[in-house]
C-alpha cells in the first residue's frame, strides 16, 4: 500500500485526483488506527476479564466523564477537518475551470456518442488533449445513466432533459476507463469506453482528421450505430421499420394516409419522431436524436439512401 | 357485567389492567396513527411545494380550472361533519345514546355529500381532458369558455397532483364512510355508553384529521 | 407461585393449525414471523449465492445478463423488505418485547396478528412480479428506468406498499407498548436497551414508512398513468424521486441497526455480566439517531445533480450520526472492562459485531466524505459497505439475538461447541466475501455489474469463495438449531444469568400469559450488583427471582401489587 | 399523566363556537382569493388554514385536554414534514449552484428559444450553464 496504491487505488490520472488520494489515505490511516484501537481493547479486555468464577459479580465501574468527553471531542474535531476538506475538493471537482475545453456528452441505452465543437463525432474513445481542462456537458436520451473514470476520480449522473457536467485534466498521455455506474438495464455493464488522452499536437491531428469531411454515407454509417438496436438495414423488423429498401418508397403511416419516404420525410422522423409514426410500430423512437449535427443528418440520409 | 377474574368491566382485554389504561393505549395508537396519515399526504404536498415553486404561473393559472365553489361548498360540508362528529362524542359522554346515533348518522351523510360533489367535480374535468399527466389534453367549450387555453406548459404535473391529492383523499372519506357505517350500527345496538366509546373517539380522530387534510388541499389547489 | 398446569406453555397450551393461524399471543406471532423471515432470507441468501457464482468469472458464468440483473434485484428487496427490516423487530421484538415489560401482551394483539398477514400478503405480491414481467435494476427503483421497463414494478411497489404498512403497524403498537405497558417499577431508566432500541426503531417505522408508501404509489402511477411527477421525458424530475426514495431508505437503515445495537446491548451486559458502560447515552443515542437519520439522506444523491448546498448540509449531518454511533461502539468494548466476560456463542456474535460493524462505520465516515464518495459512490465499495453495516451488523446481531433467546423460545438448548464452529465460519466467511470488495470498489469496480474488466477477477473469485464459507456457516447454524428441537438438551430458566424479566420472571418456555402475576421491578436491567443473590451458588441460575432484589430466591410467591404504573 | 385526561367533555356551546369561526375563516379565506394580494397571497391562505385546522385539532380532537404524549406525537410528525419540504427545497432551490448541473431543464430552454424566435428550437447545441 504506497502512496499511489497499488492495491486500494489505481494510479491518478489528474492531479486534483492526487489531492483526492491524500484526504482518501487521511481518512484510511486515521479510521484504521482507531479501528485498531477498539479492537485492541476489546481483545484484551476479553482476555483479561474473562469469567473465573460462575458467582463471580463484578462492580459497577465508575465512569470517566473526562474519557467521555475525549470520546467525543477528538472524533468531532477529526470529522470536522474531514469534512472541510472533502468539501473543498468536492468543490474543486464540481467547478470546471472557465477556458475549459468543452465536449458534449449524450448517454444512451447503452453507448456513448462525444460531439467536439469542431464537427467530431467519436463513440468509444472519448479523445481529449492532455495539460488541457476538458468539461464534459452531459445529458441522456432515455433514463439516468453516469459518467464515470476511476482514474481521474470523477462522476457524475447523467439526467434526461437536463444538462450535468465533470471536468478532469488528464496529465499523461494513455487510455482510462469510462464506466456507466448508474443502473441502466440488461448491458450496465457493458456501456464502458475510454478516455484517449494524447498530447496537444496529436489531438489537434486528430480532431482535424475526425472533422475532415467524411464522405456523408460514411459519416452516416458511423452514425447510423446508434440506431441499429430498434432499425434493421438487412430486411428484418426490429422495433422500429428496417431500412433497407426504404427511401423514396410509399409508405403507411397510423393515421391510415401515406407518405413518400423522401430526404424531408426521412429528417422529420429523425428530428421530430412522433409527427409521423410507421403503420404497425409502437411511437417509442426517442426524440434524443435531435441533438445530431446537421452533417450528420445528411450523413444518415446518404446512408440510409444506398441501404438497397 | 364484569370480568369476574379483574373485576375490570367487560370490554377491558385480559391484557390490559384497567379501562383507563386500554382507552389511552387505543388513543395514542390513534394519534400515531394519524401521524402515519400526515407523513403519506406530506410527500403529495411536497410534490405540490416543489412544482409550485419551479412554476408558479402555471399553478395561478390552473387553479382557476377547479371550481371553488364546489371546492368551497365541500369544505363547508366536511367542517359539517367534523362538528356532527364532535357532537356525537359530546352526547355519548353524557350517556345519550340517541344523541350519538344521530350526529353518527350526519356524519355519514355529508361524508356521501362531499364524495358526490367530487363526483361532478372530476366529471366535468374529465370532460374537458384536464387529466393528470400523459393524459392532460385540455379541450372544448364551455359557457363559451375556451378550455384549451388551459394547456399550458407543466399542466399535466398540476393536474397529477390535483387527481392524486384528492384522490387519496377521497379515498379516506370512503374509508371514513365505512367506518362511520359501521360504528352508527355498532351505537343502533347500544354498544357505547359514558363509559365505553373508544371506537367513536377513533373514528372521530381519524374523520377530524381527513377534514383537517382537505383544509388545507381547498386552499391550496382551488384558490391561489 | 401458581403456573398454569406444569408442563403447559406457550407452545403447547393449544394445538392444531387453528390455535396459531389466529392466534392473538406475541409470542407465537414472533415464532411465525420468524419461520417467515427465515424463509425470506433463505431465498434472498441462495439468489446471492447465484449472483456470487455468476461473479466468479467475466462473462457469463452461469447466467444471462438479464437474469443477472433480476436476481441481483430481488435478493436485494427480498433482504431488505422482506428480512432485515421485519428481522429483529418483528422477530425477537415480538417475543421479547412484551416480556421484558412485564406486559401480558402488546397493546394490540390483534394488530399485530394482522401485520404478520399484511407481511405475508406483501411478500407475495413481489413475488408475483416474477411472473409478471421483470424487476431489474436493483431495490432502488429509480425512474425513469424503473418506469420504462415491464409490468414488474407494479407488482413490486404495490407488495413493498403493502409490507410498509406491516411494518408501520408493527412499530405503532410497540411504541404504544412501552407508553402504555410497563410493569410496576419499570421506568425508562431500567428499561433494558433493547426495548430503547426497538422503541426507537418503531418511531422510525411510524414516521418513515408512511413516505415509502407514497413514493411508490407515486411510481406505481407513473407507470401506470404516466403522470409526469418523475418522468423527465413528461417533464417530471428525476432526482425529486431520489429525494422521495431515501427520505424513506436512509431511516430504513436504521430500522435495520438500532435493533441490532439493542441485541449487542443486552448481550454486553448480560455476557459481561456488568452495567452497560455509559446506559443513558446508549439509551438516548438510539432515539437521537433516529431522529437525526431523518436528515441525512442526501448523502446518497452527492453526484446525482442535487444542488451543492444540500451536499454540503447532508454530509455535514452524516457526521453528526457518526459521532454517537462511533460513541456507542466504545461503549460496548467498555462493558467488559472490569466485568466478567463469559465467551458463549451469543456473545461470539456480539464481539463479532463489533469487528465487523465498526468497520461498516468507518468506510460510511469515508463515503461521507464529499469528494471521496464522489470516487467511490455506486462502486463495490458502496457493496462492501452496507453489507458490513447490514450483514455485519444486523444478521450477525440477529443471529446473536437467535442463539440468545433460542432456549427461551424453545426451551431446547443447541450444542454450544458446534454454535461455536458455525460463528467462526460466519466471520472468516463474511469477511473473505466482503473485505475484497472493498478493494474493488476503490480501484473502481462499478456496482450492479454482470460483466467486468479482467483485472478485478482475482479479487471476485475469493469473494466467491467467501460466499461458501459463509454459506457454510449458516447451513450449520440451522442444522444444529432444528437439531436442538428434535433432541436438544432441556433448557433451564436463566441460562445466561440475565436479568431482564424474559429470564427471571417466567419459565422456560413461557407460559402462555408470560406472567400469572404482574411482576414489579426494582433494579436496573443490568444492575447485576444488586441481584448477587442469584448467582451465589453459581453455575447457570435455574431459579425464578420473584421476590426483587434483596430477598431470597424462592419458589413461594412473594404477595405483588397489583397497581400499574403507566 | 392525568387519569381522566381523555375523558373531557368539551361544552355543545364551545363547539358551535368552533364551528363557526371555522366557516367565517372559509369564507374569509375565498373572499380574499377575490383579491389580488400578490406575494402574499400563499402565506395568507397557509396562515389562514393551519389557523382553522389548529381549531380543530385543539377543540374537535380535544388535544387541548389530552395527554401530552399525544401532543408530542402529532408535533413530531409535523416537524417531519416541515424536515421534508425544507431539506428537499435546499436541493430544488439550489439547483445548478456550482456548475456540475445546470439550473434548468433543456425543455424549458427549448421552450424559451422557441418563444423568442418564434420558430421550431434549434436542435440542442444549447449550452446554459451560469458561469
Amino acid at each position: 500500500m504506497g502512496d499511489n496504491g497499488s492495491v486500494w487505488l489505481p494510479d491518478p490520472g489528474t492531479a486534483l485526483a492526487g489531492e483526492v488520494d491524500t484526504l482518501f489515505w487521511f481518512v484510511f490511516w486515521t479510521s484504521t488506527i482507531m479501528f485498531a484501537m477498539v479492537i485492541a481493547a476489546k481483545l484484551y479486555f476479553m482476555a483479561k476479564y474473562k469469567r473465573n468464577s460462575e458467582s463471580d459479580v463484578p462492580e459497577p465501574v465508575e465512569e470517566s466523564k473526562a474519557l467521555e468527553a475525549v470520546w467525543i471531542v477528538v472524533p468531532t474535531i477529526l470529522v470536522l477537518i474531514v469534512f472541510t476538506w472533502g468539501f473543498d475538493v468536492f468543490v474543486k471537482l464540481n467547478n470546471a475551470p472557465p477556458d475549459a475545453y468543452e465536449i458534449n456528452v449524450r448517454a444512451m441505452q447503452w453507448s456513448w456518442e462525444f460531439s467536439y465543437e469542431e464537427g467530431a463525432t467519436a463513440y468509444t474513445e472519448l479523445y481529449v488533449p492532455v495539460g488541457r481542462p476538458v468539461k464534459l456537458n452531459m445529458t441522456s436520451s432515455d433514463v439516468l445513466h453516469s459518467f464515470y473514470v476511476p482514474a481521474f476520480r470523477v462522476k457524475h449522473d447523467i439526467i434526461p432533459n437536463r444538462y450535468t457536467a465533470v471536468w478532469f485534466q488528464a496529465e499523461e498521455a494513455g487510455e482510462y476507463m469510462i464506466h456507466c455506474t448508474e443502473y441502466c438495464g440488461t448491458q450496465h455493464s457493458g456501456m464502458n469506453a475510454k478516455v484517449v488522452a494524447v498530447s496537444e499536437e496529436d489531438f489537434a491531428a486528430w480532431i482535424t482528421e475526425q472533422s475532415q469531411d467524411l464522405p456523408p454515407a460514411i459519416l452516416g454509417e458511423q452514425v447510423f450505430a446508434q440506431c441499429q438496436a430498434c432499425h434493421s438495414i438487412d430486411g428484418s423488423s426490429g422495433i422500429g421499420p428496417t431500412m433497407a429498401g426504404l427511401y423514396n418508397t410509399e409508405r403507411a403511416l397510423e393515421d391510415g394516409s401515406t407518405v413518400i419516404a423522401d430526404d424531408d420525410y426521412l429528417l422529420e422522423s429523425i428530428l421530430n419522431p412522433m409527427a409521423k409514426i410507421a403503420q404497425g410500430y409502437p411511437p417509442v423512437m426517442p426524440a434524443g436524436f435531435s441533438a445530431l449535427s446537421q452533417k450528420q443528418l445528411d450523413g444518415l440520409i446518404a446512408y440510409i439512401k444506398t441501404l438497397e | 357485567m364484569a370480568n369476574p377474574q379483574t373485576n375490570q368491566p367487560a370490554h377491558v382485554k385480559h391484557y390490559f389492567v384497567s379501562s383507563e389504561q386500554q382507552f389511552d393505549a387505543a388513543k395514542m395508537g390513534m394519534w400515531l396513527f394519524l401521524v402515519t396519515e400526515i407523513l403519506l399526504f406530506s410527500g403529495m404536498f411536497v410534490a405540490y411545494t416543489i412544482y409550485r415553486s419551479w412554476h408558479p404561473e402555471t399553478w395561478m393559472a390552473l387553479s382557476t380550472a377547479l371550481d371553488w365553489k364546489l371546492g368551497g361548498l365541500n369544505t363547508l360540508v366536511l367542517l359539517a361533519s367534523s362538528f356532527t362528529v364532535a357532537m356525537g362524542i359530546n352526547q355519548i359522554q353524557r350517556g345519550n345514546q340517541k344523541g350519538l346515533l344521530i350526529n353518527l348518522i350526519l356524519t355519514f351523510v355529508f361524508a356521501g355529500v362531499f364524495l358526490v360533489v367530487k363526483y361532478f367535480e372530476y366529471a366535468a374535468k374529465i370532460e374537458h381532458g384536464l387529466l393528470p399527466g400523459a393524459a392532460f389534453d385540455p379541450h372544448g367549450i364551455s359557457h363559451g369558455f375556451d378550455y384549451a387555453t388551459y394547456n399550458v406548459p407543466y399542466g399535466p404535473q398540476f393536474f397529477s397532483i390535483y387527481f392524486v391529492m384528492t384522490g387519496i383523499h377521497g379515498f379516506h372519506v370512503l374509508v371514513g364512510m365505512g367506518l362511520f357505517a359501521w360504528i352508527t350500527w355498532k351505537a343502533k345496538n347500544g354498544a357505547f355508553s359514558a363509559d365505553y366509546y373508544t371506537p367513536v373517539e377513533n373514528c372521530g380522530l381519524y374523520w377530524h384529521l381527513v377534514d383537517i387534510i382537505w383544509i388545507f388541499l381547498f386552499p391550496l389547489l382551488y384558490l391561489i | 407461585m401458581s403456573h398454569s398446569a406444569p408442563g403447559l406453555n406457550y407452545l403447547n397450551h393449544a394445538k392444531g393449525f387453528k390455535s396459531w393461524a389466529l392466534t392473538l399471543d406475541h409470542k407465537r406471532i414472533g415464532i411465525m414471523y420468524m419461520v417467515a423471515v427465515s424463509l425470506a432470507f433463505l431465498a434472498g441468501g441462495i439468489l446471492a449465492i447465484l449472483v456470487r457464482l455468476e461473479l466468479l468469472g467475466p462473462g457469463e458464468t452461469i447466467m444471462g445478463p438479464d437474469a443477472y440483473n433480476q436476481s441481483f434485484t430481488l435478493h436485494a428487496v427480498l433482504m431488505i423488505f422482506a428480512f432485515i427490516i421485519p428481522a429483529i423487530p418483528a422477530v425477537m421484538g415480538n417475543f421479547v418485547l412484551p416480556i421484558q415489560l412485564g406486559a401480558k401482551d402488546v397493546a394490540f394483539p390483534r394488530l399485530n396478528l394482522a401485520s404478520l398477514y399484511i407481511y405475508l400478503i406483501g411478500a407475495v405480491i413481489v413475488m408475483l412480479a416474477l411472473v409478471n414481467g421483470r424487476i431489474d435494476g436493483g431495490w432502488t427503483f429509480y425512474a425513469p428506468y424503473s418506469t420504462s421497463i415491464g409490468n414488474g414494478i407494479l407488482f413490486v411497489t404495490a407488495g413493498v406498499f403493502v409490507m410498509g404498512f406491516s411494518s408501520i403497524l408493527t412499530g405503532l403498537n410497540f411504541i404504544v407498548t412501552v407508553h402504555k405497558m410497563r410493569a410496576p417499577g419499570l421506568t425508562w431508566n431500567r428499561l433494558p436497551l433493547f426495548i430503547w432500541s426497538i422503541y426507537a426503531t418503531s418511531i422510525v417505522q411510524v414516521l418513515a414508512t408512511p413516505v415509502i408508501g407514497i413514493t411508490v404509489l407515486l411510481l406505481f402511477l407513473e407507470k401506470a398513468f404516466s403522470i409526469g411527477i418523475f418522468d423527465p421525458a413528461l417533464g417530471g424530475d428525476p432526482v425529486l424521486f431520489q429525494h422521495f426514495f431515501w427520505f424513506y431508505s436512509h431511516p430504513a437503515v436504521y430500522i435495520m441497526i438500532l435493533p441490532a445495537f439493542g441485541v449487542i446491548s443486552d448481550l454486553m451486559g448480560t455476557f459481561s455480566r456488568h452495567q452497560v458502560s455509559g446506559y443513558k447515552f446508549v439509551a438516548l443515542s438510539s432515539v437521537a439517531i433516529a431522529f437525526l437519520g431523518f436528515l441525512v439522506w442526501g448523502h446518497h444523491m452527492f453526484v446525482s445533480g442535487q444542488s451543492a448546498v444540500s451536499s454540503i448540509v447532508f454530509s455535514l449531518i452524516t457526521y453528526l450520526i457518526g459521532i454517537p454511533t462511533g460513541v456507542k461502539v466504545i461503549n460496548w468494548v467498555q462493558t467488559m472492562y472490569k466485568g466478567s466476560v463469559q465467551l458463549k456463542s451469543p456473545m461470539l456474535y456480539a464481539i463479532m459485531f463489533l469487528f465487523t460493524f465498526s468497520i461498516g462505520g468507518f468506510t460510511g465516515i469515508m463515503l461521507g466524505v464529499l469528494a471521496i464518495d464522489v470516487h467511490l459512490h455506486d462502486t463495490y465499495f458502496v457493496v462492501a459497505h452496507f453489507h458490513y453495516v447490514m450483514m455485519g451488523g444486523n444478521v450477525i446481531a440477529a443471529l446473536g439475538g437467535l442463539h440468545y433467546w433460542w432456549p427461551k423460545m424453545f426451551g431446547k438448548m443447541y450444542n454450544e461447541f458446534l454454535a461455536k464452529i458455525a460463528a467462526l465460519l460466519v466471520f472468516i466467511g463474511f469477511n473473505v466475501t466482503f473485505f475484497p470488495q472493498f478493494i474493488l470498489g476503490t480501484q473502481g469496480m462499478p456496482r450492479r455489474y454482470y460483466d467486468y474488466l479482467p483485472q478485478y477477477e482475482s479479487l471476485h473469485e475469493l469473494s466467491t469463495y467467501g460466499s461458501w464459507i459463509l454459506a457454510a456457516g449458516l447451513f450449520l447454524i440451522m442444522f444444529y438449531l432444528i437439531a436442538s428441537l428434535i433432541n436438544g438438551k432441556k433448557a433451564g430458566l436463566n441460562p445466561w444469568g440475565a436479568l431482564t424479566l424474559e429470564w427471571t420472571h417466567t419459565t422456560t418456555p413461557p407460559d402462555h400469559h408470560n406472567f400469572h402475576d404482574t411482576p414489579v421491578v426494582t433494579r436496573g436491567a443490568y444492575d447485576f450488583h444488586l441481584a448477587r443473590h442469584l448467582f451465589e451458588n453459581g453455575g447457570e441460575v435455574s431459579e425464578l427471582d420473584l421476590g426483587g432484589d434483596g430477598a431470597a430466591p424462592s419458589h413461594e410467591a412473594t404477595p405483588v401489587p397489583q397497581e400499574p404504573v403507566a | 399523566m392525568s387519569h381522566d385526561s381523555g375523558h373531557h367533555i368539551i361544552p355543545v356551546k364551545m363547539l358551535y363556537a368552533v364551528i363557526g369561526i371555522l366557516v367565517f375563516l372559509t369564507v374569509l379565506t375565498v373572499a380574499l382569493a377575490q383579491v389580488e394580494l400578490g406575494v402574499f397571497e400563499v402565506p395568507v391562505a397557509l396562515a389562514i388554514a393551519l389557523t382553522k385546522a389548529g381549531f380543530v385539532v385543539m377543540i374537535f380532537m380535544a388535544l387541548k385536554w389530552d395527554n401530552r404524549v399525544n401532543a408530542t406525537i402529532l408535533a413530531v410528525g409535523g416537524l417531519f414534514v416541515v424536515v421534508f419540504i425544507t431539506f428537499i427545497l435546499l436541493d430544488t432551490e439550489y439547483r445548478g449552484d456550482l456548475s456540475n448541473t445546470t439550473e434548468g431543464t433543456i425543455m424549458d430552454q427549448q421552450r424559451a428559444d422557441q418563444a423568442m424566435e418564434g420558430r421550431e428550437p434549434e436542435r440542442a447545441d444549447i449550452q446554459f450553464n451560469r458561469q
